[in-house]
């Protein structure tokens, strides 16, 4: 058995441990192939590849979409083919109408960015600051879809009656990076103002911020800081003290669902067309189940 | 004053603290040829591109066929009439000898396309062909690049372009330098030819022969200022080298250099 | 004339003897690294014999594996719609940095004006405007992202004719402007489900007629067309090109004029083919397309190259990236191979070619 | 010397009338840009009347807003790294693209050397190598990120040189490889916490102290050694340079590898600061290091620019950046303002040296 | 034969279709001062830059002081000793004229420092106004750029540079051709100043009176073949001529051109 894999972003911290829970898996499974390709970020790199592997004649196709609004020109170049198609990780824009022999495992952007920023809003006022709260944005790259989603559950949050005591002072992008919302962090705290939170809609951004709060002498204890993904060095800032809230998704989990979905596509069993998979707030309380 | 082909007046050109041209006051007649002589760096290139409008003058006024006149560029120089052989002779090295000829006039067909209208080749090459034929030069292979011609060989080509069409006025900045003796006596003739059309002429050379075989009248440049202005009967050889050298000057001329 | 030898003086030139045009040793490079993967196809163990471009399953009527044949040209169409416009800005001297973004921006701009009122019986969930902008005649969003082409193009030969900024200036400033200006449209939304009319245009292999077409109107223009001859008259010498009297600003203004009104219609074609626009759509294509360029033998300091080289550039790319899926190339192995090819193709190029120029 | 007019012949040359260098008009540029924000500090309602580079909250000792200048050099020190290197390949004649993968490269293979064994007295959880590779002094590191970027850069170099393939292919073709060797290092997994001597390279101001360090070092060697001089005088007329028996392509191998080891040690400074490595780090520096050396009047066609310029070049960029966030301009607008600066302060450059060169 | 400084040997160069030099056999003694005339495009350049490596000949033997010798490029003929002024000057634009002059031999000090050693600019300073002072150019500050100069005043430096390092050959390919008057008798000063100190040297010209004024020999190039070989004493400028022209050929080099 031949499945071929295009994924969005092969340096993508998140996606590489989903794209390691599809190869971990492939290596249980006897006489499957799996070949991987990196998309780039580019959409229509990515609908070149699906064309290379149905080219190539594989059994099966999964996709990690780089954007799930062109999911629906892959779905019709696969089905013209006659190949299956799995879509993981982030949900294809046709999901109502997907072909047959198609199917989805992928997980909701919804609710980690209000996970985050509820979780946030809840410790703030479990501190006594729901008189008013001020802090800052970090956005993720303005072309990334996860990033776009996330800041508007922000203000979501922010908008509902239960939060509103809380007001961004700015909003920026620092492009998922470490080292840009250091810089972002340093510039902020160069004005001098006065702030109470700080939401990174990822988890490297997040620590960025916290080593320019630091540097600049700023104790962990005052500031609420949030992130999403759970990676290693978020759960360890998180035992450390310094981060306040992330949001971890079963990512490994998710790429060994597809993998498992495409398999049985290919042997033309019935499938369920659609699995979920939560994601699930994390907090210095269970963040040790997730080390 | 009706014949006076072209006047400047006070003409001058500093580069940073370097004075390359002081105060020329020159003039030039309707069908007269002129030559320009003068030492390295006495500001003889400087003065034709002032005129040219290659670069933008200090101050002074430049009056040609009776107007005053600021050109923006060679471009505008060349379409009011002025042909001029560069010393540098802008060239364009990646293209072939009839394409450098023709470069800025090509000959095109189906002229309604506007920019994207046809190039004739093939009329070009004919006429490529007849106008190198008077420099005498020797070319192998029209269609190789100039980058690909010899040192003689390009100033011909740049000549030719001159040579081929009527201007009312040719400055030509030493156009012989890289020549063979053929190819000289050649130029020569085109030169020649224009005196005999009346159409009046700048030369610049080093080339005393030349100069006494060609023109009219010659005048000396020397550091920057116009020494000397002197009809071809009343001077020889000799004496031109004593106004380059600056053992002499100009009686007119008091006060230069 | 072609039977004259070009001669003057009196000497003769033996045409036989004279170089090959550059195109012909990328058409063998390109033969090469075909051969190169059909070779590593029977040899590698886990191929099992399989054929890059010959159909050994039986799967199409001809000898050849269609699907194959298609994807090679099909996958490098809009990225070389770009490289088209990119390979004259090269010649006349310049480059341009902001063809990528540029995609980028004008896609979503040209969805917007694409939008069907319904999908599926619904109403259509990223609509961008109101009432008036649904189901509009094709005409509409194709002249839109044409003029905005035109508009940027327009600003970036300006600079560089007017201002005299080096092109990559001029061309970096515009990348983060039209970058910006794929984000702030929708804040970063992608935009969708564009009508039938606007689907067509990059159905299928659309992109691939649209890409030989322009090609061969552009050869033409560069061949035979004074626009063409100037681009490389500039290129070549620029001082020259002005004191010979050409008017070299607004030629400049139009070179990049035509290259962005070509990177703005590679865009339209990818979004017809994608049924969507994303602000990060482009991302490299501008490097992508400089390199498809000086691999098919433009000189990035200018007055040389040729549309036909830029094709075959194209090819290049198309054949490798084909060839790496064929091959199961590991992905993080994929971009080290295709560094390491790009720069092979060039350097057999420029051997040939001084074996060539000192051949007797 | 200085006090003769080093002119021959007899002709005096009026010293008082030359031109001022090019940095002056960048410096220029610079002071109106902070001048600006100044102004919009106190002009825009929502700002409530702030300063941008002075203290008006009485936080610091002296009258300045010290955190801003800080931050304002910071955040520029790293790439102002890279473009100290890439200014001498551009004055060469040369681009070197390959500078920003190159980071995402040696950032990786530096920090595997650099791990500490526990991190909170757990075990590291990112190590990448065995036991043997933990706690290993600083200079391990160190040396091994300045030999990887050494050997990139003889490999530029070499290419350039001895196959006189362009500049801008080798440097793509190795932009490739190295965000290959990024990713496939450890499969595109980050590795994380460095020991402490390894984090004290990059902590606070240490990453301002390298950039001038380097800067005033790259100085000395453009301006007063034969390696500057050389490589100015290949980038003015490389064939005269080979004429007049300059070896060119050795020379060019060291210029090559000058530059990315000056990039691998940005990498080093980076990942000590961030403590932490990714593959995509550095990603589009080469844009932004070859633009900071532009602003700076390095001249793309070689021959032309200097170190104070490219440092005033980065500086335009960190008071930029930093002006941005202070005025809070909206993160879609960024971009298009960015773009539309840089492209500015080089217009004005242009313009200063026009109006220069055509005064009496 | 120890007395031959330079020889060539069926010496070719071929572009493409263009027999750019042909079969040339060419013999220089010590201290001989030998002028290479022909038409433009007869092949001179071609030839030079044959024997200081700047390009690979198609087939032919050069041996230099005794050696056959293989040049991969100009810098290996100058290390074995041969100094030239090429057509093109070889100059880089953006340096200044002391840069220039000393290009690829700079005086330094601190040597350990390898490619890092310290420029000496003072003294290369003081060197560049006595070399230049022997061109007899005028120059207002020689701390502009090479761009800054006019055709003469860098041909000087490019002159002033051969002249100012000692070695076993010098070639200088049309030397004066943009020269004034004075600076044209400066550097056949030069040349004579090398004569007398028995250096041997190669001098392309078309310049008939400075050929019959300075050397022993007279080597004629057409299209591309040596077509005569005089000496000085057994000819005159007529004669040359009609050997360049074609009218005559040599007796040994019958059946060329
Ligand atoms: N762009 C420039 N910047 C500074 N100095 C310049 C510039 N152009 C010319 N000069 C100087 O101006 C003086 C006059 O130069 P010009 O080229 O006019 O001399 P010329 O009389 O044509 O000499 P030649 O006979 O050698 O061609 C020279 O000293 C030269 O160095
Ligand atoms: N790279 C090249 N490619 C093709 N043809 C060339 C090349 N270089 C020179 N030629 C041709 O070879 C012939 C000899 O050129 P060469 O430069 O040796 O002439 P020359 O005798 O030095 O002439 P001049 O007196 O004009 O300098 C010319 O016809 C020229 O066009
Ligand atoms: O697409 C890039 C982004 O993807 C998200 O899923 C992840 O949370 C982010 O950290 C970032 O990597
Ligand atoms: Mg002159
Ligand atoms: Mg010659």
């Amino acid at each position: 058995q031949n499945i071929g894999a295009s994924i969005a972003r092969f340096d993508d911290n998140g996606l590489t441990i989903m794209r390691n829970g599809m190869t971990d898996h492939i290596a249980t499974l006897d006489g499957v192939e799996l070949q991987m390709e990196d998309a780039q970020d580019d959409v229509a790199r990515q609908l070149d590849q699906i064309n290379n592997f149905i080219a190539s004649g594989v059994d099966a196709i999964i996709v990690n979409a780089v954007d799930t609004n062109a999911t629906e020109a892959m779905s019709n170049a696969a089905a013209a083919a006659g190949v299956p198609l799995v879509y993981v990780n982030r949900q294809p824009i046709n999901m109502d109408t997907l072909p047959e022999g198609q199917a989805f495992v992928a997980s909701n952007e919804i609710e980690s960015g209000t996970l985050q920023a509820f979780q946030i809003c809840r410790n703030l006022r479990a501190e006594g600051k729901s008189g008013g709260a001020t802090g800052y944005l970090m956005n993720g790259q303005l072309s990334n879809q996860a990033a776009v989603q996330r800041s508007k559950d922000v203000y979501d949050v922010i908008g509902m009656d239960m939060c509103n005591f809380m007001t961004l002072i700015d909003e920026q992008t620092a492009n998922w990076s470490r080292d840009e919302a250091q810089d972002l962090m340093t510039n902020w705290l160069s004005s001098g103002e006065e702030f109470d939170f700080v939401i990174a809609n990822n988890d490297e951004m997040a620590i960025g911020a916290i080593q320019a709060m630091k540097a600049n002498g700023i104790s962990m204890d005052d500031v609420q800081v949030g992130g999403v993904d759970a990676t290693p060095d978020a759960l360890v800032a998180m035992t450390a003290g310094d981060m306040d809230v992330t949001v971890f998704q079963d990512l490994a989990g998710q790429g060994a669902g597809s993998i498992d979905t495409a398999l049985a596509l290919a042997a033309g069993e019935e499938v369920d067309k659609t699995v979920f998979i939560p994601f699930i707030l994390v907090t210095p309380e269970n963040a040790a189940e997730f080390q | 004053m009706a014949d006076i082909i072209l006047e400047t007046q006070g003409l001058t050109k500093h580069y940073g603290g370097v004075h390359a041209l002081n105060d020329a006051n020159f003039k030039l007649e309707k069908g007269e040829h002129v030559a320009i002589m003068g030492d390295n760096g006495a500001g003889k290139s400087t003065f034709v591109r002032q005129i040219t409008g290659v670069e933008q003058r200090t101050s002074g006024k430049v009056i040609f066929d009776g107007q005053e006149v600021n050109f923006a560029g060679p471009l505008d120089a060349r379409e009011a009439g002025i042909e001029t052989v560069f010393q540098t002779l802008a060239l364009a090295d990646a293209l072939d000898v009839p394409d450098n000829l023709f470069l800025g006039r090509e000959k095109t067909k189906w002229d309604w396309l506007g920019p994207f209208k046809f190039l004739d080749y093939k009329a070009m090459r004919a006429d490529t062909l007849a106008a190198l034929e008077k420099t005498g030069v020797k070319i192998p292979n029209i269609r190789n690049t100039i980058q690909n011609m010899s040192g003689g060989q390009r100033q011909c080509v740049a000549i030719a372009r001159t040579a081929s069409f009527h201007s009312k006025l040719t400055i030509m900045d030493e156009p012989t330098a890289a020549l063979g003796v053929q190819e000289t006596s050649q130029v020569e003739n085109i030169i020649r030819t224009l005196k005999d059309q009346g159409e009046p002429l700048i030369l610049v050379s080093h080339n005393m022969r030349q100069v006494m075989d060609l023109v009219d009248r010659i005048v000396v440049f020397r550091r920057g200022r116009i020494v000397a202005n002197l009809r071809k009967e009343e001077t020889d050889g000799q004496d031109i080298v004593a106004y380059i050298t600056g053992a002499k000057t100009g009686a007119e001329f008091e006060g230069a250099a | 004339m072609s039977e004259t030898s070009h001669g003057i003086g009196g000497l003769t030139y033996d045409r036989k003897k004279r170089s090959l045009p550059g195109e012909v040793n990328i058409f063998f490079a390109l033969i090469l690294i075909v051969a190169v993967f059909e070779v590593l196809g029977q040899v590698l163990p886990y191929m099992n014999g399989q054929s890059f471009l010959f159909d050994t399953q039986d799967r199409f009527d001809t000898i050849f594996n269609e699907a194959r044949l298609r994807i090679i040209i099909l996958q490098v169409s809009i990225i070389g719609i770009i490289a088209l416009g990119v390979t004259q800005v090269i010649i006349s001297g310049g480059i341009d940095l902001s063809s990528g973004p540029l995609v980028g921006a004008t896609a979503m701009i040209v969805m917007s004006f694409a939008q069907t009122e319904l999908v599926n019986g619904n109403p259509n969930p990223k609509a961008v405007f109101g009432e008036w902008a649904f189901d509009l005649p094709v005409l509409i969003p194709v002249v839109v992202g044409l003029l905005f082409g035109a508009m940027i193009g327009a600003i970036n030969g300006s600079l560089i004719a007017y201002t005299r900024i080096p092109p990559f200036i001029a061309t970096l400033g515009m990348f983060l402007i039209c970058r910006g200006i794929a984000q702030a449209w929708t804040r970063g939304q992608p935009v969708s489900f564009p009508t039938e009319g606007f689907a067509a245009l990059g159905k299928g292999m659309m992109p691939v007629f649209w890409f030989l077409g322009i090609a061969v109107l552009m050869h033409v223009i560069m061949r035979y067309t004074l626009h063409g001859k100037h681009t490389y008259a500039i290129g070549s010498n620029e001082d020259a090109a002005r004191m010979s009297g050409i008017n070299v600003n607004r030629h400049k203004v139009r070179v990049y004029m035509i290259a962005s009104m070509l990177a703005a219609f590679a865009a339209i074609v990818l979004s017809s083919k994608n049924l969507t626009a994303q602000s990060g759509m482009g991302i490299f294509y501008e490097l992508y397309a400089i390199a498809m360029a000086v691999i098919g033998g433009v000189s990035l300091t200018g007055g040389r190259g040729s549309i036909p080289g830029t094709v075959l550039g194209a090819m290049v790319f198309g054949v490798i990236q084909s060839g790496f899926t064929y091959i199961k190339l590991d992905a993080f192995y994929q971009l080290m191979a295709m560094g390491a090819i790009i720069i092979a193709a060039v350097v057999l190029d420029k051997v040939r070619q001084e074996r060539a120029a000192s051949r007797s």
